[in-house]
């Protein structure tokens, strides 16, 4: 081992070494034409393929939603790749890959992955999920102008501001709407006490948030509140708190499907029978309200954009027939369970598809533009009345949400009053 | 007052799951005197199997035995074949073998079923009793007896039989057990392989509850970690009272203080776990050791 | 008749050879000593007669081959080894080492020899329930003893059963050992840096010298030897 | 073959020359390598510093840390802040170095007089902790979304793009933070740390206090904690309770192990292992990580089980016995690892004696 005067003289030959180094190669690195507001062509586009990336976790407690999020695109735009490729608004037919990696849910992965793929030259970076990975990403792909789209996450940080960070934009509606959604069904009502149980995290504040900013001023008064973490175990003791209050609805902004379960079963089996509102990701009637007997209760609501393609009530569907044909071929193999996201991710593929059909360059920027243009498109799989438009700089791509009940064995319109 | 027991009874309940995985951390402590990070990827696993059997059209019990003897055998194929190579060298190396059984588990549960949790079917049924304005479900009063009748076997394993002796003396001195004879090999193998057999037990008691997925017991075996030491380490009844005591304390903390709440009521079983061991370094139950130099 | 018979044995760890070649026997309630000085290989030579070590050579044991064989299966062919550091399980208590100790055994005389070791050493009878890592050094040493008692064995190899004792507590040690040879004539192959209290034992005894065997003889034609004397009997 | 080696490293200009060498190499890297690239380097760099810290009190001083995600999330959170709040970016350096480090002095004055598993669970319970708490603390941490921060920009006169800088800023404090820790661990503390970890009643008849040096190894790995978070943000310019995961903790541990403990060059070796292992998962099968990451981990330990480092040791060992069977000289047992459980042929016997001084087992 060197001792301590070495150390020193090393140090200092590897500072001189440094300066030289800094002197003989120029300290300069190729620039890489980012954004291409000329005409020339972006990284990852060619006249006949684009190449797509996508970090989800596809490892780990979230890697159910995440593999959705990689598996629904991915089908489509194979399913697109095999029927010809796709149409592009300059005149070519491009066929579209799609390079996914997992990032296990964590920020510094998920950054690594997304340089990884802009060095590989993607044109696009898409539908990720995740708050906490894509934030980390947010101010690179700004910095980078690499597109950053259509993320299938209900965060409204990455929809809200698009004229600060001009490359990034949101999927789904927020938490927020959904929260909302139910706060002013309940206003209509009156004089109604609601327990709310929420993730400790931008997913709950954000549904907490919405539903609050509805029942403002209302008759609607919040009697009971609890929080947990997606890690705990059982909230058997959060439904023992609010059950203690025998509030009239419990707004359960739960995302972890085995714990919204836990919540049904445990509210009954206490002797407590609130109206439940349950939130889009956490409320498909095989997985969690059939096996929370959700029955027992006077009415389950949920808010839908999709359909439900393992639901038999949407068995006869066009989209659905086209979706599970083509998922079976190409997106089984990456997701084995359904989640909603399967669904949105693949809606997510005909928007981009909307979008390659506008481009009038090769360019990152008229991709941009493009995506930017969608109105009042009817994407597969989403329910009548949900749109795709994407004009408005503050708001993800889809928006509105339909109110639905539990009927026993599916969705349908609201009914009781 | 109702409030206050139906908490308790929670937390009773609660604490249950983390003590089924916490007798599985004693035994292999037991046998080996090693931490087995895997525990929780080995009940998966087996838990996995029970699934799979039972979705084959098995019937529950006889799928949970299937499970059962499958655990057995993957325990002592794991302590054979991988561990072994490790367990006199450096105890940090196999702590670190113990994670990558565990991060490889994982990894082939999800490989087979992928990470979205699946149901479960309980053993005891969805029925809940009504004690006198207090509720208490079947499926949590079964994993109690279950629980109270494998503490009693284990007792009477390691202190009424030949075998429980020869496994405590294996774990305890490998070296001079095998100069009395003791056939060391198999009994690692054997503690090995009836750990996994109570990690399957757990994974089937919280199955239900918790669906099954390559990461259910990821944070229960946290809990159950801090169990097994609150407890002791080799005392099967101090573990189970010990996870007891975590569920029961967190759930009243985070009731009734309110600067704790919900969010930071996983600090208290911790905090005071410290607190205890600071006091009591061998842990609740744990016999105290003399130091002799 | 010959028990146990060495042949040019050697024995290394890892990549350091340790014994180059020992060759002895020891025959029916035969007790031979193993001395030498600290690093010489006695305890090595233990230590390779149970399969510790990575043995070359031959050794037998009854008329069997047991080079290389595994220490448990040593053990269950009637070869009882105490070792250096005493190597009792210190989480146990004595009663329970004690029954450790029978493990092979499937007779039902195991609670008598119990009653037999506790009389041969009475301090253990008072220890009884204790952890064995609360006795004392002697209290210890006399439990491990005791343990390969338990075993019933044909031969006992005694390794260094006086280091670290207190002169009076040593000669306890080695006064029940000769009880042990008298009354029930097991064969015993003794490591000893003390030579006079081997010499109390032994008839036979072999000197190692850097892994080698330098001097072997009788008890009384050793002890005439001037290099003996000096060295290993301080005269 | 290893005489030669041996007389070549201990030759001072072969050491000047191929410092120079590695140091070049260095400073070369960032002006040719793509911002993914640099920015993989920088995170080496990153969690080198970290798991150096480990190494120090895991592999040096020899007591179980599964926590040293906190002082990383710690750390970086505290550069978060100041940055956001525009602090000078020198002091934003010295907390990050502080604090963590008398958070660390305060857990360790509690937690130090435990042994074994008992420390090992108080030190599980950091991370534990501290992600809900990171939640709460909402106005200082950005809460679940975290913190993003846009510093340590490139200034104009360098010429430099700012994944370049940031590399130089990351790479030039884990040099320095490497050459401390060589100092510590070859000095007299070092010395202390491993009669700590060998034997505590032999260091305490050699009037070493082993609570002292526990205190000190574990300040010392927080400090280099939460140093490493400064890095962390610095590279990644975001975190979030995610940062603390208890997952980053175990797998520190394990690219530690992997690396080789109480070794420098087997922390570096770790951090390359920690970093790149996760993207090769990726390469191999993006659906499939934890299945390849944990099958490599094992892998990597059957064929090493000293670490990365002991490699070299390792194959000439291998040669050497192979050509002793050419040889034909002494027989000896087979030496593969399932031959070896009933003879412990080097290990030490596990004495009573041993056992109650230190219940090491299966930390």
């Amino acid at each position: 081992m060197m001792n301590f005067r070495n150390a020193t003289r090393i140090s200092g030959v590897v500072a001189t070494g440094a300066i030289a180094a800094l002197l003989i190669t120029g300290c300069s690195r190729g620039e890489e034409g980012d954004g291409g507001t000329g005409g020339e062509a972006s990284p990852g586009i060619t006249d006949t393929t684009l190449s797509l990336g996508i970090s989800s976790p596809l490892s780990g407690p979230t890697a159910g939603p995440g593999s959705c999020t990689v598996a629904g695109l991915y089908t489509y735009l194979e399913a697109g790749n095999a029927a010809g490729g796709f149409e592009f608004g300059d005149g070519n037919t491009r066929t579209v890959e799609l390079t996914y990696l997992d990032d296990v849910y964590d920020p510094a992965k998920a950054v690594a992955n997304f340089r990884q793929m802009v060095d590989d030259e993607i044109f696009a970076y898409v539908g990720a999920l995740g708050t906490p990975t894509n934030a980390a990403i947010l101010p690179i792909a700004n910095e980078e102008e690499v597109p950053q789209v259509l993320l299938v996450t209900g965060a409204t940080m990455f929809s809200s501001d698009q004229d600060a960070n001009p490359w990034t934009m949101g999927l789904l509606p927020t938490y927020f709407d959904e929260g909302r959604a139910f706060g002013e069904l309940l206003v209509e009502r009156g004089e109604v006490t609601v327990a709310i149980l929420a993730q400790n995290d931008d997913y709950g504040d954000d549904y907490v948030a919405g539903f609050e900013a509805a029942i403002e001023g209302s008759d609607v008064e919040v009697v009971a509140s609890a929080t947990y973490e997606p890690s705990d175990p059982t909230l058997d003791s959060q439904v023992t708190e609010l059950a203690a209050s025998g509030a009239d609805a419990l707004l359960s902004a739960v995302s972890v499907t085995p714990l919204q379960v836990g919540v049904l079963t445990k509210a009954q089996s206490l002797g407590w029978l609130p109206e439940i509102f349950l939130p889009s990701n956490t409320s498909t009637p095989a997985t969690v309200v059939v096996p929370g007997n959700g029955a027992a209760y006077p009415a389950v609501y949920s808010t839908s954009l999709s359909k439900v393609p393992v639901s038999p009530a949407f068995a006869e569907d066009e989209d659905v027939i086209a979706y599970n044909e083509a998922f079976a071929e190409y997106g089984a193999g990456i997701a084995a369970t359904y989640t909603p996201h399967c669904a949105w991710s693949y809606a997510e593929g005909a928007i981009l598809e909307q979008a390659f059909a506008g481009m009038t360059e090769p360019t990152r920027a008229s991709f941009m533009e493009a995506l930017r243009s969608i109105e009042d498109f009817q994407a597969p799989l989403l329910l009548d009345g949900i749109t795709v438009n994407t004009t408005d700089p503050t708001l993800p791509a889809i928006q509105g949400l339909n109110l639905v009940q539990f009927n026993g064995t599916g969705y349908g319109p609201v009914t009781a009053g | 007052m109702e409030y206050f027991i139906q908490l308790v009874i929670e937390g009773l309940a609660t604490g249950s799951i983390y003590g089924a995985l916490a007798l599985a951390i004693v035994l292999v402590n037991r046998a080996t005197g090693l931490i087995n990070f895997a525990q929780g990827g080995m009940a998966v696993v087996s838990t996995f199997v029970a699934y799979a059997l039972f979705n084959a059209g098995a019937p529950l019990a006889l799928a949970i035995l299937g499970a059962i003897v499958f655990a057995f055998v993957l325990g002592a194929f794991l302590e054979r074949v991988i561990v072994r190579p490790f367990e006199r060298g450096d105890p940090d190396t196999a702590v670190v073998v113990t994670i990558g059984m565990f991060v490889l588990l994982g990894g082939i549960a999800a490989f087979f079923f992928g990470y979205e949790p699946r149901q479960f079917p309980s053993f005891f049924g969805l029925e809940t009793l009504n004690l006198g304005g207090v509720f208490v479900s079947l499926r949590s009063l079964g994993t109690i007896v279950v629980l109270a009748v494998v503490v009693v076997l284990l007792q009477l394993l390691f202190r009424g039989t030949k075998l429980g002796l020869a496994m405590r003396a294996v774990a305890d001195n490998p070296e001079s057990a095998a100069l009395s004879g003791l056939p060391v090999s198999r009994l690692l193998m054997i503690g090995w392989g009836l750990a996994s057999v109570l990690g399957v037990i757990a994974g089937v008691l919280v199955a239900p509850q918790l669906f099954v997925s390559p990461g259910m017991l990821d944070f229960v075996l946290v809990y159950a970690l801090a169990a097994a030491i609150l407890g002791g380490l080799d005392s099967p009844l101090g573990a189970v009272v010990a996870a007891w005591f975590i569920g029961v304390i967190e759930n009243l903390a985070g009731a009734y203080i309110d600067v704790i709440g919900n969010d930071l009521k996983i600090a208290v079983p911790f905090i005071v776990m410290i607190v205890i061991l600071i006091v009591r370094p061998q842990g609740l139950f744990g016999r105290k050791v003399v130091v002799r130099v | 008749m010959t028990l146990l018979e060495l042949e040019n044995v050697t024995a290394s760890y890892g990549h350091a050879q340790v014994l180059h070649g020992i060759s002895f026997q020891v025959g029916d309630n035969d007790a031979i000593g193993i001395l030498g000085a600290n690093g010489a290989g006695k305890s090595t030579t233990l230590r390779a007669i149970s399969g510790m070590v990575q043995v070359g050579g031959k050794i037998t044991f009854d008329g069997t081959d047991i080079t290389g064989f595994r220490p448990d299966k040593v053990a269950s062919l009637g070869i009882a080894h105490v070792p250096e550091g005493r190597g009792t399980i210190g989480d146990l208590t004595v009663r329970d080492n004690l029954r450790v100790g029978a493990y092979l055994r499937k007779d039902k005389k195991v609670a008598d020899d119990i009653e037999l070791c506790l009389d041969l050493f009475p301090n253990l009878r008072e220890r009884i329930g204790s952890n064995a890592s609360a006795l004392s050094g002697g209290e210890q040493q006399m439990l491990a003893i005791s343990r390969a008692i338990m075993a019933k064995p044909r031969l006992i190899l005694l390794d260094e059963a006086s280091l670290g004792l207190a002169p009076s507590t040593a000669q306890n040690v080695y006064r029940a050992i000769r009880r042990l040879r008298t009354e029930q004539g097991v064969a015993m192959v003794v490591v000893e840096q003390n030579a006079m209290l081997a010499f109390s034992v032994v008839d036979h005894a072999i000197v190692l010298e850097t892994g080698s065997t330098s001097l072997a003889g009788s008890r009384d034609e050793l002890m005439g030897m001037d290099e003996v004397r000096r060295a290993y009997l301080g005269g | 073959m290893n005489n030669t080696l041996a007389k070549l490293a201990a030759n001072t200009w072969v050491r000047i020359g191929f410092a120079v060498v590695v140091a070049v190499v260095l400073v070369v890297l960032p002006l040719v390598s793509s911002k993914y690239v640099n920015y993989q380097l920088s995170l080496i760099a990153v969690f080198g510093v970290a798991i150096l810290g480990l190494n120090i009190v895991m592999g040096y001083a020899g007591q179980v840390s599964l926590g040293q995600s906190a002082f990383l999330g710690l750390g970086a959170y505290i550069a978060a802040y100041g940055v956001v709040e525009g602090w000078p970016i020198p002091l934003i350096f010295v907390l990050c170095a502080v604090v963590p480090a008398i958070v660390g002095l305060l857990v360790a004055l509690a937690a130090a007089r435990l042994r074994g598993l008992a420390l090992a669970m108080v030190t599980i319970a950091l991370p534990i902790i501290g992600i809900p708490l990171a939640k709460r603390l909402r106005e200082f941490t950005g809460g679940s979304q975290g913190t993003t921060v846009s510093w340590l920009r490139a200034p104009e006169w360098s010429g430099l793009d700012h994944d370049q800088w940031r590399y130089y800023v990351v790479v030039a404090i884990a040099v320095l933070m490497f050459l401390l820790a060589r100092n510590i661990v070859t000095g007299r503390i070092g010395r202390a740390f491993r009669v700590v970890k060998e034997n505590e009643s032999v260091a305490i008849a050699m009037g070493v206090s082993p609570y002292k040096y526990k205190v000190l190894a574990f300040t010392i790995a927080s400090l280099f904690g939460g140093v490493a978070g400064f890095l962390y943000l610095g590279i990644v310019q975001y975190t979030s309770p995610e940062t603390l995961s208890f997952h980053t903790s175990i797998n520190m541990v394990a690219a530690m192990v992997i690396g080789g403990s109480a070794s420098i060059l087997g922390t570096i070796i770790g951090a390359i292992y920690f970093v790149f292992v996760p993207n090769l998962a990726n390469q191999v099968n993006p659906q499939l990580t934890a299945l390849v990451s944990g099958a490599v981990l094992l892998a990597v330990l059957f064929l090493v089980p000293g670490g990365i480092v002991s490699l070299p040791r390792r194959i000439t060992q291998a040669i050497r016995a192979v050509r002793r069977r050419a040889g034909g000289s002494p027989p000896e047992t087979p030496q593969s690892p399932s031959d070896r459980v009933p003879a412990p042929a080097t290990t030490r016997p596990k004495s009573t004696e041993k056992k109650n001084e230190g219940k090491r087992q299966g930390q």
